[in-house]
């Protein structure tokens, strides 16, 4: 179990150095410079700009040379600090990120972890009879193949535009100030509900599609034609199939967790909620590459967390891994 | 004559290699020319990988393999085409030997277009209808068809007329008859022993004694990648020394007499032999300190050899 | 119950097979709408055709007009014909790359396997659509095929990885030691011995990386990351936003594009289950 | 199963309330700004156990709902998230749009419609001669801490950028030799060759900081700090802001309560909406008082009465600047006049009117010169070599200069016979733009000419735009000013230089024009005949060279709602302000805009 | 006590039916091993399994079974349940994947223990004096399956299916993956399980007749779906009377047997298919002393006190 952890981490670890360094390269790469982008508008005397422009390379740190700035980002990157934002001058880049964060932990958290639940629970319940698989699964299809934004929109259109019962912007009302009472939290709750909701929905189709094929493919195994053969009682047989079901399942969720970043972002872009992926896409737009570089790392750093966590997990709930990692050779 | 020496198959394992499997353990033995040899053993012996490893589909970890004084081993490219114009094998699992989507035939234009590519399609398809009938096929009922509309027997037999194909001096036949139904292992069994008569050498690789014991002129017992007793088949038979060969002979089930049931065959999950001792003495009834050594092997009687240290008493 | 009988029980049950036969019908009608759909309209996606600005669908305007007056309909179609192209283009080298990768990774084993598994898992964790904002950020003028080889250079991973075992499992089968022993070269053997026997699931890979590609492709365009210089159902769906479609209540401009593409990769699952089914006979009665 | 599933959803439950919660309760104790906690100036007591705020600032209490009646709503101005406050940062100060003109003031305001300086923190100000410039401060000036605002503070403003040169306002000591401050309300500042163009624009532009605060702080601090804690003179004070939205509160002790009068908003909440139409919806519900967003739709509200805009019919917005279309005159074609000239009549700009912005624009004079300097435009010049959309005349012109259809492909070839296809460029996503160069592209093609529209990323568009690797590309960056040398030195920006920063990316290279807007910056700006005689020698030279196309104007984006508070300028006030909240434009009149409104039913 | 009456069992396909068992009547005494032998295809397992679990394709065509002189309720799967694990139960083929990978031993024995509403207490107890039986340690209860070597989950399995000391056992080619060594051991347990009463009757399905002589009180032998001949295991193996079993035996290498010296041959032809059988005796093909009355089915008749062969010659066999 101890190797099979080494194993992982060190797969972490140089994931996670590749990707630092694919990060790094961002601003490297770009056409045109960074410095020269953020300064473009200040179309003032020429003299004036020329000395700027040098004034804000030297402030950024790319007047080094490169293999110095290298070593710098890995180091400021070890102490927390990835720079300063060129979009939001002079805001530290960690700083801007800390104040999305809550937001899309707020969002994904919840719908991650709802959507595979329920869409497990209900997956197994339409590979219950031919009825509940014939009206449950072509649902499901179609929210799984449902392109996030267009949920969110459709979602907007029906909640916030025609019905007017939910906000279809920001994270809470401009007239409100946060404070701790209940207003503001209905109000923040209410702004809420339509993003997550829309990303919870295309998950759950495909969780709930998953699970029903999995449990089918797990009815069919040996230990469910012995339980049969004993005459176990339906319920134990597909209790345990949904157990063994669920394994699958799990390792689709770390497969799934980059798609559903990406569907977070295009939702949080539909709905304006200020998480990652509205910065990011703002980052983009501005052409801030210090932030867009933050912005990646948090979602590597977070996607490795989730998967590391997936890891654990499985091996708590799968005792296979336990043993097979460090079973014999091939 | 193939000739092993000092032969050893080493599987790393874990992450980085940081564990050791001996599937194969210092193996010596020769099988000479137009002989065959049957090698015997449980599953996880190594009986299998010594198969491969003289066919060539694994690698070797140390020690030699020499066929007529070549390096097995060694080969490369079109040496090794060539040495498997001399060498081949056949399996198990007759349906897993065939490309179940292609016809059964097939194999045999892969031959042609491999190794024969000068020879004519009909000078071939002769061959291979010449091949069939060796193999006691009628090659109007078996040709043009797809793996599983041919029974067992017939796929081996097809495998047997493809090594035929190839003039070869060497066949391995790993347990080809134990997926056959009991009605037609014999034949197959047969086929194969009349071979001999062509001046092949072949290694019958079993793990049911009565077999080898059928067909061989010379058997090799392996406990866990080590050679416990080797030698002529009937000395072994009539006098198996190693406790191992004991324990065996005495379970084999037999039409002709009862199994004692004093004899144990417990097996234990974790087997005390260690690496450096005696690899069955985990089992062994009569294993005593002594056997935490690697015991030589000795050769107690002309052409029969024994690795046991209590050789002496048995 | 081997390779014949097979082939016409598959005959029997993908006729048979409604998600087969459902998918199959979807997709035809889209690639026929793209294929031809250019013929029945008059205008150009980009044409401000009517002058009036937006208006509901209508028998002039089968599915309206932007807020500038130009046809949604001709945009569709023309947005399902880069649909398509990004499906298949990107789709395609994904499989490929996934395949080569895996081919190699399954049967050589070993070092390379390592090697192209430290890969696979760490292309796997990096998450794509990320990859793919910050390379589409980097390029200054994106064209469809610029952003297919994109998305089908960071699909790969799990692809690679399923093959990897299908190939692995097949390595070990004896006929792949037979062809060794009749002298095949590792090319041919990956070839002509051990890729037939995965057509199915190579198939069935290809299918969910077409989908892939669709709903990454419409997601990196709705960002505006697409193609600079075409149309695509994604953008339309951008530009609806940009220009305060749901504000102004033109719902048939952000809902056709939408549609289409939930029906098409709707039915592409809906086919790959079809094909699993047909494929798999545990799966087929339920 | 059941139980796992209810486990897990009481602990998602949790997570979520903590999560949402975080967020906001982040911005409790500290609303400024979230993780910033000693970012507040106003530390708010929203919790009774807070611990008394810091003693020099003003204690404002932050609601927690803002009441409606008391409360101005406006978006449009920012286009991020809030980072700074400091008042000398150029780029990302449109985001704190309030900060200059809120809370920093300026000498002088300016008022674009009649054409005035308006004394502001300065009483007066005056050449006594031709290098010589007195100004006198009003009495009674004061910093919201409390102190006063006295001379001294102007002259260490001014004498900041002598000695960082990294402020953009640096160069004005190119041509300043000296400030001395003669008491508490008198200065004096001396030059050598003044450029009086710029000078007057530096008076508005450049914004008072208070000495007894700034001349501790480090360079850094100064160039490129936060600042945040705000303190300045000015008619509102910095509240707090979170991701989406600024928050004002009106500094009740300002000075010019006095003098100008009282803002009637308590608060002003900046809004930055994601997208226009999300403040056309907001704006519609009455929840949006004044969008300063680009609404294309809004035409059609504004008809219907569902929105005001600042004219009842078209083009409904006044102008703020002209978009041009350089060229790129080191590349041939664009290098010949006569071709630049046969372009600007095949351009449709009616179409890029109509279409593309929905009849929110008007097309623009030739000169390029914004309605408001109507006067500095010589008609007779424009009489003689303007331009109109005529694709008639532009076969005509092309055919004279030789530019003909060859080989038959339906566009003309160069004079040489060599075919060439351009470019018109705009960055991605400004959708306007990419309407307005389709059209470009579109009616170039029917004359002949080929061209194609692209739109590359901002960066790229940028790159190319310094680096003058662009064929033709749209831009928009002098904006309404007091002098029309802004836009002058924007359009011939000299010497020309491998990186084209600060305008004339085209690179057009004509000493005659360079000598004549340097010329016009050293007029005084009292000197309005002379000005207009200089102004007509640079438009003559302009048209008839037109290395650059004056295509529309963009409007000052404005669509208001009455709901809440009403006297919003429009084209029949007696006295129209600005309607617009736009950073830069406070001093414009868009503060006088606020102290004109009233609440709604008064 | 078992009695199968003329029970027949096809399997559906999409080609047709596969008549995989035909017209099979036997009985099987209390405390009876009966070894049931056969090539791969001659149903051997289809009468196994049909005796505990008749599902789909698997199809109930005609004939009853009696344990203990009550029905069993074959093609009910309800309450079949009620005599599965309790009165019948099973070891099955794929003992090694029989257990639910992700439970562990221990638990899921009481699960479904519990879930048969068995008294779950005594049999936990009895539990560990089985495993004893077994040479398993305490301790397995405690693991999961894949922590169990494949011997030793298939004991595990032997011990869970005869938990609730069940009338009739089903041990379905429990031996034919193993070593020499192993079948010994697995073989000799079993009989000890039955010895102890662990269970009652034991139906000892294999291909290979030599253990059945080692173990099996009777043989049956089947071909092609129809019982060939069923006798005590002396009888069957010292005098056959059916020609396919006399020449399956006589195809068997013995030890000791060597090709130089004694040349055994096979029977020659192959099984017939199930999905269109041949008419009459499906032996007729392969057999060399098929004659015109061949042609119909000869009965399965009882020859001398515990007998039976289904065969036109059956009386001349010795010729």
């Amino acid at each position: 179990m101890r190797k099979y952890f080494g194993r992982k981490l060190v797969i972490y670890l140089l994931t996670f150095f590749l990707a630092v360094t694919i990060d790094w390269l961002i601003p490297r790469f770009m056409p045109g410079d960074p410095v020269a982008n953020m300064l473009a508008r200040v179309s003032v005397n020429s003299t004036a700009a020329s000395v700027m422009q040098e004034y804000y390379t030297h402030l950024f740190g790319l007047d080094l040379p490169l293999w110095q700035q290298y070593l710098n980002f890995w180091a400021n990157l070890l102490r927390g600090d990835l720079g300063i934002s060129a979009y939001l001058f002079p805001k530290p880049v960690t700083q801007v990120l800390m104040n999305a964060i809550p937001y899309d932990v707020a969002l994904l958290l919840p719908a991650i972890l709802l959507s595979w639940l329920a869409g497990n629970n209900f997956g197994a319940v339409a590979a219950r009879s031919k009825w509940l698989d014939n009206t449950v699964s072509p649902i499901g299809y179609i929210l799984t193949a449902t392109p996030y934004m267009w949920l969110g929109i459709l979602l907007a259109w029906f909640f916030g535009i025609i019905l007017d019962v939910f906000p279809i912007a920001g994270a809470y009302s401009f007239s409100l100030s946060p404070t701790l009472s209940w207003k503001f939290i209905g109000d923040v709750l209410l702004h809420w509900f339509l993003p997550f909701f829309s990303l919870f929905m295309v998950q759950f189709g495909g969780w709930a599609i998953g699970m029903r094929n999995m449990i089918i493919y797990e009815l069919e195994a040996d230990y469910s034609h012995y339980l049969e053969a004993l005459g176990a009682p339906r319920s134990l047989i597909r209790r345990y199939a949904f157990n063994n079901a669920v394994l699958p399942q799990l390792s689709g969720l770390a497969l799934q967790l980059g798609v559903i970043v990406a569907g977070a972002l295009v939702t949080e872009v539909v709905f304006s909620y200020p998480g990652i992926g509205y910065l990011l896409l703002a980052a983009i737009q501005n052409q801030d590459y210090f932030l867009i570089q933050g912005c990646f790392l948090f979602i590597i750093i977070g996607v490795l967390l989730a998967n590391f966590v997936i890891d654990i997990v499985y091996v708590l709930v799968d005792p296979r891994t336990r043993r097979g990692m460090t079973g014999e050779a091939a | 004559m193939l000739k092993f020496e000092h032969v050893s198959k080493i599987y790393k394992t874990g992450t980085f290699g940081g564990k050791e499997l001996h599937a194969v353990n210092d193996v010596s033995f020769e099988i000479p020319d137009g002989e065959v040899v049957s090698l015997i053993g449980e599953s996880g012996s190594g009986k299998s990988t010594i198969g491969k490893m003289i066919l060539r589909l694994i690698g070797i970890t140390r020690g030699t393999i020499e066929l007529d004084g070549v390096n097995v081993g060694a080969l490369k490219g079109s040496e090794l085409k060539e040495y498997y114009r001399k060498v081949q094998g056949v399996f198990q699992d007759p349906f897993s030997s065939y490309n179940p989507i292609f016809k059964a035939d097939r194999i045999f234009q892969v031959i042609h277009d491999e190794f024969y590519p000068q020879v004519s399609a009909a000078a071939w398809t002769e061959k291979v209808e010449t091949a069939l009938k060796d193999g006691g096929l009628n090659p109007e009922h078996v040709l043009h068809k797809y793996p599983h509309q041919l029974s067992g027997g017939q796929l081996q037999r097809f495998l047997i007329a493809r090594a035929l194909l190839l003039d070869i001096k060497f066949l391995v036949a790993d347990e080809i008859i134990s997926m056959l139904d009991a009605s037609t292992r014999i034949d197959v069994l047969n086929l194969l022993a009349d071979l001999k008569t062509r001046g092949l050498s072949i290694l019958f690789i079993t793990h049911d004694l009565s077999l080898a014991n059928y067909i061989s002129e010379q058997a090799v017992i392996l406990y866990r990648g080590c050679v416990a007793e080797r030698g002529i088949t009937e000395k072994i038979f009539n006098r198996p020394l190693h406790p191992y060969t004991r324990m065996l002979i005495a379970s084999v089930p037999r039409l002709d007499r009862k199994w004692d049931t004093e004899i144990s065959v417990e097996t234990k999950a974790t087997p005390l032999g260690a690496l450096n001792g005696c690899v069955y003495a985990g089992r062994c009834p009569l294993a005593f300190e002594k056997c935490k050594q690697r015991p030589p092997e000795v050769e107690v009687e002309p052409g029969h050899f024994v690795a046991c240290w209590k050789v002496e008493e048995i | 119950m081997k390779a014949l009988k097979q082939k016409n029980e598959f005959l029997y049950f993908a006729l048979r097979n409604r998600k087969l036969q459902i998918g199959l019908g979807v997709i035809l009608f889209f690639v026929l709408l793209a294929a031809f759909g250019p013929l029945l309209t008059d205008y150009e996606p980009f044409d401000y055709v009517n002058p009036t600005g937006p208006v509901p669908p209508s028998s002039k305007f089968w599915l309206g007009t932007t807020f500038f007056g130009q046809d949604v309909f001709t945009q569709v179609v023309m947005g399902l014909r880069a649909t398509f192209l990004i499906a298949i283009l990107g789709g395609g080298i994904a499989t490929l790359v996934g395949m080569l990768l895996g081919f190699l990774a399954g049967y050589r084993g070993g070092i390379l396997d390592e090697i192209i598994n430290v890969l696979t898992n760490i292309v796997l964790v990096i998450p794509t659509m990320a990859v793919l904002l910050i390379i589409a950020a980097y390029l200054q003028v994106r064209s469809l095929a610029m952003e297919s080889i994109l998305i089908g250079l960071t699909a790969w991973p799990w692809a690679a990885r399923a093959i990897r075992a299908q190939t692995f499992s097949l390595r070990t089968r004896d006929f792949v030691d037979m062809a060794r022993m009749s002298g095949e070269s590792a090319f041919k053997i990956i070839f002509s011995e051990i890729a037939p026997n995965m057509m199915s699931y190579l198939v069935m890979t290809f299918i969910l990386q077409f989908g892939g590609a669709i709903l990454n492709a419409a997601t990196l365009d709705f960002i505006g990351l697409g193609p600079t210089n075409a149309i695509s159902l994604g953008l339309i769906m951008q530009y609806s936003m940009m220009w305060g479609a749901l504000q102004f209540g033109m719902w048939w401009w952000f809902v056709p594009p939408g549609l289409a593409i939930t029906l098409i990769v709707g039915a592409l699952y809906s086919m790959n289950v079809g094909l699993d089914e047909v494929f798999n006979p545990k799966l087929r009665e339920m | 199963m059941k139980r796992s599933m209810l486990l897990v959803s009481i602990l998602v439950a949790l997570s979520l309330v903590l999560a949402a919660c975080q967020a906001p309760a982040a911005t409790t104790p500290a609303p400024a700004e979230p993780t910033q906690a000693p970012a507040a100036p106003t530390e708010p007591p929203a919790e009774p156990t807070e611990p008394p705020a810091e003693p020099e600032a003003p204690v404002e209490v932050i609601p927690t709902e803002f009441p409606r009646a008391e409360t101005l709503y406006v978006s449009g101005a920012a286009w991020g998230p809030a980072s700074t406050w400091n008042p000398f940062q150029p780029g990302s100060l449109a985001n704190t749009t309030g900060t200059i003109g809120f809370v920093y003031e300026f000498l002088f305001n300016f008022d674009p419609q009649t054409a005035t300086m308006i004394p502001w923190l300065a009483e007066s100000g005056t050449w006594t001669d031709a290098a010589t410039y007195d100004v006198v401060l009003r009495d009674g000036l004061t910093w919201s801490d409390g102190e006063p605002l006295t001379a001294e503070d102007v002259k260490f403003t001014f004498e900041l950028a002598k000695t960082y040169p990294a402020l953009w306002f640096s160069p004005v000591w190119n041509y300043l030799t000296g400030v001395t401050a003669a008491d508490a309300t008198h200065l004096q500042f001396t030059f050598e060759d003044p450029l009086y163009q710029e000078w007057d624009n530096n008076l508005i532009n450049v914004p008072i900081v208070p000495r007894h605060l700034w001349e501790s702080m480090t360079e850094e601090q100064i160039t490129v700090g936060a600042n945040e804690k705000p303190v300045g003179s000015g008619a509102y004070l910095y509240l707090s802001n979170a991701e989406d939205r600024n928050i004002w509160v009106r500094n009740e002790n300002w000075w010019g309560i006095g003098v100008f009068g009282k803002p009637a908003p308590k608060y002003i909440v900046d809004i930055r909406t994601a997208s226009n139409n999300i403040a056309m919806g907001m704006v519609l519900k009455g929840e949006l008082d004044l969008s300063n967003n680009i609404l294309p739709g809004v035409a059609t509200l504004a008809d219907q009465g569902y929105v005001k805009t600042y004219y009842s019919g078209p083009p409904y917005m006044l102008s703020a600047n002209t978009a041009v279309l350089f060229l790129n005159t080191t590349k041939k074609p664009m290098d010949d006049a006569a071709f630049r000239k046969a372009l600007a009549f095949a351009i449709d700009t009616p179409s890029i009117v109509n279409t593309a912005y929905a009849n929110l624009v008007k097309a623009a004079n030739p000169t390029g010169m914004l309605p408001a300097f109507d006067r500095f435009v010589d008609q007779a010049v424009v009489d003689e070599l303007g331009f109109t959309f005529d694709t008639a005349r532009a076969r005509e012109l092309l055919d004279a200069a030789g530019y003909k259809d060859v080989d038959g492909d339906g566009f003309v070839e160069a004079p040489d016979g060599s075919a060439f296809k351009l470019e018109v460029t705009c960055p991605s996503g400004w959708t306007d733009w990419m309407a307005a160069i389709d059209v470009i592209a579109k009616s170039a093609q029917a004359a002949g000419i080929n061209i194609v529209a692209a739109t590359p990323d901002y960066g790229a568009w940028n790159t190319a735009l310094q680096g003058g690797t662009f064929d033709m590309t749209l831009n928009n960056w002098a904006n309404l000013s007091n002098t029309p040398w802004t836009l002058y030195n924007l359009l011939f920006n000299h010497p020309i230089r491998e990186q084209m920063q600060s305008g004339n990316f085209g690179r057009y290279d004509s000493q005659e024009m360079f000598d004549l807007v340097d010329g016009l910056a050293r007029i005084p700006t009292s000197d309005e005949e002379g000005m207009k005689a200089q102004l007509s020698k640079i438009q003559k030279l302009m048209l008839t060279d037109l290395p650059v196309i004056p295509l529309w104007y963009n409007g000052l984006w404005a669509q208001f709602s009455e709901s809440t508070w009403t006297g919003w300028p429009n084209e029949t006030s007696a006295n129209p302000t600005l309607p617009t909240t736009w950073s830069g434009y406070w001093q414009l009149g868009g503060l006088q805009t606020l102290i004109n409104l009233k609440p709604a039913g008064q | 006590m078992l009695q199968v009456e003329n029970l027949t069992v096809y399997y559906q396909t999409l080609k047709g039916q596969v008549r995989a068992l035909e017209n099979a009547s036997f009985t099987l005494a209390d405390g009876e091993i009966m070894g049931l032998a056969g090539e791969s295809g001659c149903g051997k397992t289809t009468l196994g399994h049909s005796l505990i679990h008749l599902s789909p394709p698997m199809t109930h065509i005609g004939g009853r079974v009696l344990l203990n002189g009550q029905e069993l309720p074959l093609t009910d799967m309800q309450k079949m349940d009620a005599y599965r694990f309790n009165e019948i139960s099973i070891i099955p083929q794929y003992a090694m994947n029989a257990l639910n990978p992700i439970r562990k031993i221990g638990p899921m024995t009481e699960e479904l223990l519990r879930a048969k509403k068995a008294d779950v207490r005594t049999v936990m107890a009895a539990l560990k004096d089985r495993l004893e039986m077994v040479k398993l340690p305490q301790e397995v209860l405690n693991l999961y399956p894949i922590e169990l070597s494949g011997g030793m989950k298939q004991r595990m399995v032997m011990v869970l299916s005869t938990l609730l000391d069940p009338e009739l056992l089903i041990a379905d080619e429990i031996t034919s993956a193993l070593d020499v060594a192993s079948q010994k051991a697995v073989a000799e347990m079993l009989v000890e399980f039955r010895n102890q009463h662990c269970c009652n009757s034991v139906i000892f399905i294999t291909h290979d007749i030599s253990i059945l002589y080692q173990i099996a009180d009777s043989i049956l032998i089947m071909y092609a779906g129809q019982l060939a001949e069923k006798g005590s295991t002396e009888t069957i193996i010292r005098n056959p009377r059916h020609p396919y079993t006399r020449m399956l035996i006589s195809a068997l290498p013995e030890i000791g047997v060597r090709y130089s010296e004694k040349r055994l041959t096979g029977i020659p032809g192959k099984t017939p298919l199930l999905l269109h059988p041949p008419q009459g005796c499906r032996f007729r093909e392969r057999c060399p002393l098929a004659f015109e009355k061949c042609a119909e089915v000869p009965p399965f008749v009882e020859i001398e006190p515990g007998h039976s062969v289904a065969c036109w010659k059956e009386g001349s066999a010795d010729a």
